[in-house]
């Protein structure tokens, strides 16, 4: 699974983009998120605000209960501030 | 069909209008909207970064989902991404109709989605050396939803924040 | 303070735009509306008649009203008189303002007033060499008055079109 | 006074402007048209429908009901149909 980092998730986590293998009990985003949490102080940080937290998987805007699977890619962002 | 681009390039206004109506005869309205970085509280320049993957097929979607609504022409709709200076053009909006309404009001459904729904990030560079990403506000979120109807990035999700991916 | 012009001749677009950002960091949106002449049924061209005296006194009041109701950091109305081909321009309204809301509603404002309160009359010249005036159409009407209050030229007035002057 | 036309109206009475001395009890727009309907066949047709005729007192947009008066410019066309 490909785990991408945008704007201030990306500075607090350290990467723009990693590799992750969660467990098999990791089965949608809520669940990556409390996984990807547990890794590191920086994610810890970016995950700190799970209302700042939006999150697309294959491109896609996703919510908490969107399935996640190995191959997928899963981005973590800010809401948009675009335009 | 909508023309969609994603660069970091400055845009020609007079020419992307031009190519709206070139070789038609009708197009009777072409609206625009111009967003401008501007210079509050000592802002130098603004960082744009997007979603490479999703941006360009976000904007596609909500540029065809105006033309589901609208009986347009053509439709226009450029995003600079990178490092623009206080002043600068951000993007550009223009859509083309036989008639006025469709024009006006499909220009700013097109700006209202695309503050919500298409992946860009904005931090904001001042002169002190200070760096702020830029907050979503909520009344961009309320603009959006004036227009009701499941959009293009399936906004009924995203209309609650306090679950989403949380 | 509007820019307000009665023009035979072709106006620049981008020109115009520029003019409205030029040397300032406070606009962030700037809204536009290009209305142009379509080729409707064989039509070849449009000659546009003005009354000069009262034509661009009653636009500098509609610009006057833009800028009361809302807090634009400029904006510009530009209409074309004469002989005007199909395909060509024949109003330009440009709005600016810090952000977009007051930008675009403006611009509509603005043209949907411009469409009944300013006295300016089409007459379209067809290719079989018919010639024929343009009536009003009761939708502009309905556009206008979705605005409301008193507006440039006495639009509690022209509401009543079964009285006005019978 | 100074009677002015357009669209139209100028095509149907003939003329782009021309003087006019109304007598006395010609007092607002709604008489002027009276009086000037009576003027010739030309100006009978320009004004015999006067749902379609709009009339502007001193550039300023008037209703049946306002004044007239010597001096005065007063001018008379179709809906407006700009923008």
């Amino acid at each position: 699974m490909r785990v991408l980092y945008f704007a201030w998730l990306r500075q607090k986590v350290g990467v723009a983009e990693e590799e992750a293998a969660p467990p098999a009990d990791v089965r949608d985003v809520a669940g990556l998120i409390r996984w990807l949490a547990a890794r590191s102080p920086g994610h810890a940080a970016a995950f700190a605000d799970p209302r700042q937290v939006r999150a697309a998987v294959n491109q896609e805007f996703a919510t908490p209960d969107t399935p996640v699977a190995p191959g997928d890619e899963v981005a973590f962002f800010p809401p948009v501030t675009g335009g | 069909m909508a023309t969609v681009r994603v660069q970091e390039a400055l845009f020609d206004l007079a020419a992307e209008t031009a190519a709206l109506t070139a070789g038609r005869s009708d197009v009777g309205a072409v609206a625009s909207f111009l967003g401008v970085c501007r210079a509050d509280d000592g802002l130098s320049a603004m960082v744009l970064e997007h979603y490479p993957a999703m941006t360009e097929r976000a904007l596609r979607r909500i540029a065809a989902e105006a033309e589901a609504r609208w009986p347009l022409t053509g439709c226009t709709v450029i995003h600079r991404v990178g490092r623009i200076l206080a002043g600068e053009p951000i993007v550009l909006v223009l859509t083309a109709s036989a008639h006025r309404a469709a024009a006006l009001e499909s220009c700013a459904f097109l700006i209202d989605w695309l503050k919500t729904r298409a992946p860009f990030w904005k931090c904001e560079e001042f002169a002190d050396g200070e760096r702020r990403w830029v907050a979503a506000r909520a009344e961009d979120e309320a603009a959006a939803a004036r227009w009701g109807g499941a959009g293009a990035d399936a906004p009924a999700r995203r209309r609650e924040p306090e679950r989403a991916a949380g």
